[in-house]
């Protein structure tokens, strides 16, 4: 099905009006047509350039459709339903019609063809997605949003100081490959990588997606980093810095993922993991590497949010997270637990599974480029995956020491877009022809080699054997109930800092500034004449004026005479 | 030349001086309108020392004779003058009665105290 | 124009005669309460020949009248050029204005068996002021100064019936104003001494021919002492707050619009006209001496007018920061080439006559209603006597000199002066005087409007439009020059150009 | 026919004439304050074509002297004032039922003075607009400082007397003793005060340090800029009426300050004397500093007003900084961001107004969970936030944009840099009052209250579907800010 003629972010748009004008089952209804029919015009949409639009002096291109766009459109139609689907049951409006926004802003920012119209989405992005992120109404999510908030406006206005200086330098603004020689592109690289989540600036992703709803998480993980994955790929294509970027984000985040408690970061930080391949592979630049990344990039949506899901039940069911509150779930949430651990199979690249067939891709790219010690860090990295999110996830939520939580499955509907996903997961691991025929660059790449198979699979076990040899001689680190520092803390001290010194001494001085210089100076320059003020008295009215006259002659004399 | 010719010069700036020194220095007002009128006649004298010439006569036409005689105009102006620094006496003198009327002093301070009194009890 | 058919040969005299004539019949034509008609007859009458005066010297110039058929420069002269004739203009005008006024104020601020007096000595003081303008003999101009002077302390004097100080105010000012007279006097001997001649033109052409010697500079600093006092120059104002403060409501409004304007007038035809030779007496210590007097004036009057406790008082002190704006234009008019400086101090003497005239017209129907016009009693007046109220924020505006009203014409005049001869301080000083006329403006905007209403049991509803209407009709005729300045400047700037043509 | 500029000064002239003859028939004059602004809208609309055309109105009032006149023109930059400001009346004439009725009564005291200063103010405004010279900007730049004043001290209460002094006294004491100053010494250098495109001083003879003086006179001169040290006026002004915080202080009075800084760079300085003068210099580096300063005491403000005229300070200063900057990117951001502005800005006044009407609330501590009670109106100040921080969908972007590709064409990092700051900075003091009225719980013993009244509302929607509607077509506007300069 294919309808011409509308923008499908609108549709979203659209949706998201209506939604927020119906209640229950009427607003179900419109939640979940929106992504349906939003992709019958996303299919309609023509190659190349359309919806361009002349808004004052500037001209956006509101679609500009490619292999790289429409598989990006089409990754994120996907996945606003699967999310759609797994909140329907909550009747949290402001988080429903925020999301739609949401997935629009995204869709929107992937269909952008020029920088201006992709600045328009990106912040309205970060703008929604801060309301899925509040919407949440967890304790902290407070404090929590606005730093998120700030970090995605500090994005902003990064692209917006990126694209003036670009466009200054008399570049046009068409959406393209960017070298980093042009005035501006660092710029829109820091924008792009605040969003993907690059070291130092990646405190956001850990420190948010935790704090969202069970259901916002959902959204939250699929689209902003995505977007940020999509942009590179659109402007950065084989830019070198970016594979050693990506090869620090595919290794610290395991050391913090292993000792962290709360689940749902430990699936953060293994996002962040993930999405240094895909900056790995767009950095390699190489058509192979570019698919490898693209395909990652579609494949960690659906596994990541597959697992975000199945902790997102977790924590609807028992209204926890963290992994010393939890364990022993799997005999009341059976096919929680099963799908979660096809989402941790995808993810730790086990063949058959979705992210086997991407992930080595991008390995292979770099093995093709020569660049042997970065295959090792993959490799290790991929190891630490199987780690944290393969075995840790699934273990200490459903396994583990049973903790007689109270356990049920979830509603249905969560259920349903669980399944779709690990359907999903194994569709593509199993059949990854139809995702490869997508790809933008026609690539033979063959996954189920020998080589590949068991590589991969002796890495698997001997990362499954550390475990285990860990756990039983008890060195494997404890989970604690403690925050882990992250770079984070230094703006997050430093700003209640400045905060309480602006309210503080900074507030008094400048207030009691003003009433000084407003008030009391004034008061005292033209306050009214009191009784008790010097006045002029007795016969000194007529002795001081005929005084002054005659002095008044005499000044007058000398002038006159001497002057 | 003799600091004497100049006598009249002298005697007008003193008797000016000492109005002007009555008119200050004195409480009472009727001796500050005196000093007023003090001062005011030194002016004449320095008008009328402006007609002054030696030797002459009377500025009175006669038919035949050529005489030099005094510059008549100063006498002419100081006459008027005389009129005005007669009036302002009179008006003077009338306020000063009005204040004796009011107040039933003519002692400048006096007059003072009553009125910041009168403000005081007003306020 | 000529309405007064064969009387027009002898306008100038006329412009003396017929107050004066008014004057001297008043106490026997006119007794009781007639004496106003009477009064306001001859007024009339004189703002009618002082306007067709004006238009016949726009017209064709100056006018010489030989007095009594002399031949000049041996007989009294009466001399009237473009700047008398506007100063004359004035002072009837307003005159005219403030004589319809005073038949309601002074119905309760006099006593009625001094009504006779009372106009006559009016009528009077406005011969003395016009005499003063219109003649061209120096000593007649001391005459002049001496006949209105003395009018006026009776009438200060006649406010003693509302407040006794009144005596003290008019004694005390009869006193300096005695003095400054004197010093004038002294410097008109002088120069007479030194020239032989009394007549203005003559005394200029003479003293041009001569070499100034100390007499002569002696006659320009006695000059300048009397005339500065005569002015109220800071800091020879003293005699002036006391005096407008408990004068009469009229008398006030008449003193304020042209008593010192007059005085001025003075100084512009000596400085400019009668002295203005090769050195001149603008010479460069006493423009300083002049400017620095005007200077502290704009500033210590505004100042001081914003603690007063009246609005008499306060309007007062305004008058003798507006005079500072006035002299400053003056004193260094000469080496503004353009004119700029010269035709603000005359605008400047027009605008100010109208407001200030107005103010004090405002301030008397306080009193009237309220016995009174210090500020606690006039706690919430805005909203129960407004059009008074208006009346006292408009003129007030027009102290500020904001634009559209005349203050903010002839400011800009004075201002661009000071900075085309190269003043930017003395300019800066006008302009804190603005800021600090605001000051006090507000504060009555701020007594009248924002302050609950005080009861005290007065009555305290609007002012008869016998007294409205001619504080409206100054405040107002401030505001129509304000949008619609054109005319006057024109005649402002001839005059300032005829005036330092004569210094040339 | 009488001509149209002039027909808008006469329409709100009768307006503020109406309501004192209509004080015994307060129906009459509800109607009337409503179709007044009706009629200048149109009025000011009808000459847009003609602006657009880039053709010429002119009309010549009064002739005072060589070289001075009271005349007025209608080019684009006034257009786009005029027009911000007539249509804005309207909607804030509405909200002015619904604020003024509620809290003080259906016939409140001074209720003709309310109106009528009002009309006003507006007819300062559009005179300010449609100035041809100085002398005329001048006298309506006074006429709205002084019919401003008793709006602002409308209360009567002992703080609206010494606010209103501050008030008086910082914008009159500017503009007298700097404005026209400045005003003064052009004259004597150009000989004329008549604005022309490309600047009367561009063509004098003055020395650069002559216009660096007078850069520095006529931009803090004109003091309703608020530019530091002359911001204080503006949080002071906040004890007024919200209705006349919202019109005045958001859009007229603040905007004839930036309009009047706009004009004199562009017709009378001219921008190419502007560009490199050390006085340009003093200006930029004094707005930058003002934009942060004033960001940075928003953020310790709890009274929602304050932190809103804080907000105001910075935004204007992003005018003042763009007309000083002077690159034409930059002069049309800054003539963009006055319309752009003020939308975003009156949407949130009129919210702070609904609030204060439904609840008497005015702490923004007091306003956690008010979301949920009264939601159009903080969707509206949701809307209007994002708009002032300038991003999109909301028209605050565009202008913001401009101003920063005026900064970068300039190469002025440092003053992008206080942009961007600054954005980051009206995040942080605007963006928790909107999230936490939908998303904090409200506090204990918070009043039982709902939504404001609908004739409040109404207004409010509208500005902030402006703001949406602008960003989409900022068309007329954008149109207008690109013939400027």
């Amino acid at each position: 099905m294919a309808i011409e003629g509308f923008h499908p972010s609108f549709v979203f748009l659209i949706g998201a009006v209506v939604a927020a004008l119906t209640r229950g089952k009427m607003r179900s209804l419109v939640m979940v047509a929106t992504p349906i029919i939003s992709f019958a015009f996303l299919r309609g949409l023509p190659l190349g350039d359309s919806f361009v639009f002349e808004i004052a002096q500037w001209t956006l291109t509101f679609s500009h459709r490619d292999e790289l766009s429409w598989l990006f459109g089409l990754l994120f139609h996907l996945a606003a339903l699967l999310a759609v689907i797994y909140s329907l049951h909550t009747r949290n409006r402001m988080e429903q019609v925020s999301a739609l926004v949401y997935a629009a802003s995204a869709i929107g920012a992937v269909l952008a063809g020029d920088l201006l119209t992709l600045f328009i989405w990106w912040e309205m992005l970060a703008l929604s997605s801060t309301f899925v992120v509040f919407a949440g109404r967890q304790r902290r999510s407070m404090a929590i949003g606005l730093r998120y908030f700030a970090f995605q406006i500090v994005s902003g206005l990064c692209l917006l100081t990126g694209i003036l200086l670009y466009s200054n330098s008399g570049m046009s603004l068409e959406l393209g490959r960017l070298d980093l020689t042009t005035p501006g592109t660092m710029w829109i690289l820091l924008a792009f990588g605040i969003k993907a989540g690059f070291p130092l600036v990646h405190t956001w992703i850990v420190d948010t997606y935790p704090a969202a709803s069970a259901t916002g998480t959902v959204f939250l993980c699929a689209f902003t980093t995505k977007t940020a994955v999509y942009a590179l790929a659109r402007c950065f294509p084989g830019t070198e810095e970016l594979i050693i970027i990506g090869a620090v984000m595919t290794c610290f985040p395991i050391f913090y993922a292993i000792i962290e408690n709360d689940l749902r970061k430990v699936l953060s930080y293994s996002m962040i993991n993930q999405i240094g391949f895909m900056v790995v592979g767009i950095g390699l630049g190489t058509e192979l590497a570019i698919n490898g990344a693209v395909a990652h990039a579609f494949n960690d949506v659906l596994f990541k949010g597959l697992l975000f899901m199945s902790m997102g039940a977790v924590l609807h069911v028992t209204g926890k997270s963290r992994g010393t509150d939890l364990g022993g779930l799997w005999k009341k949430m059976p096919w929680t637990t099963g799908l979660c651990i096809v989402g941790a199979a995808s993810i730790s690249a086990v063949p058959l599974f979705s992210g086997f067939v991407s992930k080595s891709m991008v390995m292979a790219a770099a093995v093709e480029q020569g660049h042997t010690w970065l295959w090792l860090i993959l490799l290790f990295a991929s190891a630490g995956v199987l780690e944290h999110a393969g075995i840790k996830i699934p273990y200490f939520a459903f396994f583990a020491h049973d903790r007689g939580l109270e356990g049920r499955e979830p509603p249905r509907n969560m259920l349903l877009a669980m399944l779709l996903g690990a359907g999903l997961c194994i569709l593509i691991g199993c059949r990854p022809d139809l995702l490869y025929s997508m790809l933008p660059y026609n690539v033979s790449f063959e996954p189920f080699t020998t080589t590949h198979v068991l590589i991969q699979i002796q890495l698997l076990l001997f990362a499954s054997m550390a475990v285990v040899v860990l756990m039983k001689t008890g060195t494997y680190p404890p989970e604690l109930v403690k925050e882990n520092l992250d770079v984070d803390v230094i703006p997050r001290l430093g700003g209640r800092a400045l905060l309480g010194w602006l309210r503080g001494t900074f507030a008094q001085v400048t207030t009691r500034l003003s009433i000084t210089v407003l008030e009391r100076i004034p008061a005292a320059i033209a306050g009214p004449r009191g009784p008790g003020q010097w006045q002029l008295s007795s016969n000194w009215r007529l002795v001081l004026p005929g005084l002054l006259l005659v002095m008044a002659l005499l000044a007058f004399l000398i002038a006159n005479l001497y002057g | 030349m003799n600091p004497l010719d100049l006598f009249n010069h002298w005697a007008f700036v003193i008797i000016m001086m000492v109005g002007l020194y009555a008119i200050i220095s004195r409480n009472n007002l009727v001796k500050k309108v005196l000093g007023l009128g003090l001062f005011q006649t030194g002016i004449f004298l320095m008008y009328i020392t402006l007609g002054f010439k030696h030797g002459a006569g009377a500025p009175i036409l006669q038919q035949g004779v050529e005489a030099t005689y005094a510059n008549p105009l100063p006498h002419v102006l100081i006459l008027t003058a005389i009129v005005v620094s007669l009036s302002t006496m009179a008006v003077a003198l009338a306020i000063v009665i009005g204040i004796r009327e009011e107040y039933g002093t003519v002692e400048a301070d006096e007059v003072a105290r009553l009125d910041s009194e009168a403000q005081e009890a007003g306020s | 124009m000529n309405f007064l058919g064969a009387w027009s040969h002898h306008l100038p005299v006329l412009l003396v005669l017929i107050p004066l004539i008014g004057a001297v019949l008043s106490p026997i034509v006119a007794r009781g309460s007639r004496g106003w008609a009477w009064a306001f007859l001859t007024m009339v009458a004189t703002a009618t020949v002082a306007l067709e005066l004006l238009l016949r010297i726009r017209s064709s110039g100056p006018i010489s009248y030989p007095l009594g058929g002399w031949n000049l420069p041996f007989g009294i002269e009466l001399y009237v050029d473009l700047l008398s004739a506007i100063i004359a203009l004035v002072v009837a005008g307003v005159g005219l204005v403030v004589t319809f006024y005073a038949r309601t104020s002074v119905r309760f601020e006099i006593p009625d068996d001094r009504f006779g007096f009372f106009w006559s000595l009016w009528l009077l003081a406005i011969t003395g002021l016009i005499g003063i303008v219109i003649t061209g003999d120096a000593f007649n101009l001391y005459v002049m100064l001496e006949i209105s002077s003395l009018t006026i302390y009776g009438l200060i004097a006649m406010g003693r019936m509302r407040d006794r100080r009144a005596l003290t105010a008019a004694f005390n000012y009869l006193i300096l104003g005695s003095i400054g007279a004197a010093f004038i006097l002294i410097a008109i001997g002088l120069l007479y001494s030194e020239t032989g001649t009394l007549n203005m033109a003559d005394l200029h052409r003479r003293l041009g021919a001569i070499e100034a010697n100390a007499t002569i500079r002696s006659a320009r600093a006695f000059l300048l002492a009397g005339l500065g006092l005569k002015m109220a120059l800071f800091p020879l104002h003293l005699w002036m707050p006391a005096a407008y403060s408990r004068a009469p409501s009229a008398v006030a409004g008449l003193l304020a619009a042209t008593a010192t304007k007059v005085g001025i007038y003075m100084a512009m035809r000596f400085f400019y006209t009668v002295l203005a030779t090769d050195e001149g007496i603008l010479t460069a210590p006493n423009v300083l001496i002049l400017s620095g007097c005007a200077g502290a004036a704009i500033v210590f009057g505004s100042a001081t007018a914003a603690r007063q406790r009246s609005l008499s008082l306060l309007l007062a002190f305004s008058s003798v920061a507006q005079i500072g704006y006035i002299v400053l234009g003056m004193a260094i008019g000469h080496s503004d080439p353009t004119g700029y400086a010269m035709t603000g101090s005359i605008l400047h003497i027009i605008s100010h006559a109208l407001m200030k005239g107005g103010l004090f017209l405002c301030a008397g129907i306080f009193i009237w209603r309220l016995g009174t016009n210090d500020f606690d009693q006039l706690a919430g007046i805005g909203r129960r006597m407004p059009w008074t109220s208006a009346a006292v924020v408009a003129g007030g505006l027009g102290l500020i000199g904001v634009p559209g009203t005349a203050g903010f014409i002839s400011k800009l005049f004075l201002l661009r002066g000071l900075f085309e001869s190269g003043h930017p301080l003395l300019a800066v000083l006008v302009l804190t005087g603005s800021v600090l006329a605001a000051i006090y403006t507000w504060r009555f905007v701020e007594i009248a409007y924002l302050k609950p209403p005080v009861e005290n049991g007065l009555d305290h509803s609007e002012a008869p439009l016998g007294m409205l209407i001619p504080a409206w009709i100054l405040i107002g005729a401030s505001l129509v020059i304000g949008f619609y300045p054109g005319p006057i400047i024109e005649i402002a700037s001839e005059a300032a150009s005829t005036l330092l043509g004569g210094s040339g | 026919m009488i001509s149209l500029p002039l027909l808008a000064l006469l329409i709100p002239l009768v307006g503020a004439l109406l309501p004192w003859l209509l004080r015994r028939s307060p129906t009459v004059r509800n109607a009337v304050t409503l179709l007044i602004p009706l009629l200048l809208l149109v009025t000011v609309v009808k000459m847009v074509p003609t602006v657009l055309a880039q053709e010429a109105i002119e009309v010549t009032l009064i002739s005072v002297g060589p070289g001075l006149s009271f005349a007025l023109e209608v080019d684009a930059l006034g257009m786009l004032f005029a027009l911000v400001s007539s249509s804005l009346w309207l909607l804030n004439s509405l909200f002015s039922f619904g604020y003024m009725y509620p809290i003080h009564g259906n016939s409140f005291e001074g209720q003709e003075r309310y109106w009528s200063c009002f009309s006003l103010a507006i007819l300062a405004a559009i005179g300010i607009a449609f100035s041809a010279n100085l002398l005329t900007l001048f006298f309506f730049y006074e006429l709205m400082t002084f019919s401003t004043w008793p709006l602002v001290t409308h209360s009567k209460t002992a703080e609206a007397r010494r606010s209103g002094r501050i008030y008086l006294g910082i914008l009159l004491g500017s503009s007298t003793l700097l404005l026209l100053t400045a005003i003064i010494w052009t004259w004597i250098i150009t000989g004329t005060l008549d604005f022309s495109p490309g600047g009367i001083l561009a063509s004098s003879d003055a020395t650069p340090g002559q216009i660096s003086m007078l850069i520095v006179l006529f931009f803090f001169g004109a003091g309703k800029s608020a530019i530091f040290p002359l911001h204080q006026w503006l949080p002071r002004a906040m004890v007024a009426p919200t209705p006349v915080s919202a019109l005045l202080h958001a859009v007229a009075v603040v905007k004839a300050g930036v309009f009047t800084v706009l004009k004199i760079a562009t017709s009378v300085i001219g921008t190419d004397l502007l560009i490199g003068s050390w006085g340009a210099e003093v200006v930029a580096w004094t707005a930058a500093f003002t934009i942060l300063l004033a960001s940075l005491i928003a953020l310790t403000r709890q009274q929602l007003k304050e932190r809103l005229a804080y907000s105001t300070i910075s935004q204007l200063n992003y005018i003042v900084l763009g007309a000083v900057v002077a690159f034409p990117a930059a002069i049309e951001g800054a003539s963009l961001h006055i319309a752009m502005h003020a939308f975003g800005k009156i949407t949130l006044f009129f919210a702070a107004g609904a609030i204060y009407v439904a609840s008497r609330k005015t702490s923004v501590d007091e306003m956690a969970g008010i979301g949920r009670r009264m939601p159009w109106t903080m969707t509206a100040f949701l809307i209007g936030t994002v708009s002032v921080i300038g991003l999109p969908p909301m028209c605050g972007m565009w202008s913001k944009w401009l101003l920063a590709e005026g900064m970068i064409a300039a190469h002025q990092w440092a003053f992008l840099g206080a942009l961007l700051l600054s954005s980051l900075l009206s995040i942080a003091y605007l963006m928790p009052i909107a999230l936490r009225a939908f998303f904090a719980a409200e506090s204990e013993g918070s009043s039982e209250h709902g939504e404001a009244p609908w004739i409040c509302r109404i207004p409010l929607l509208l500005s902030a579907a402006a703001c949406l509607v602008l960003f989409l077509w900022p068309g007329v506007f954008a149109r207008l800010a690109g013939m400027v300069g």
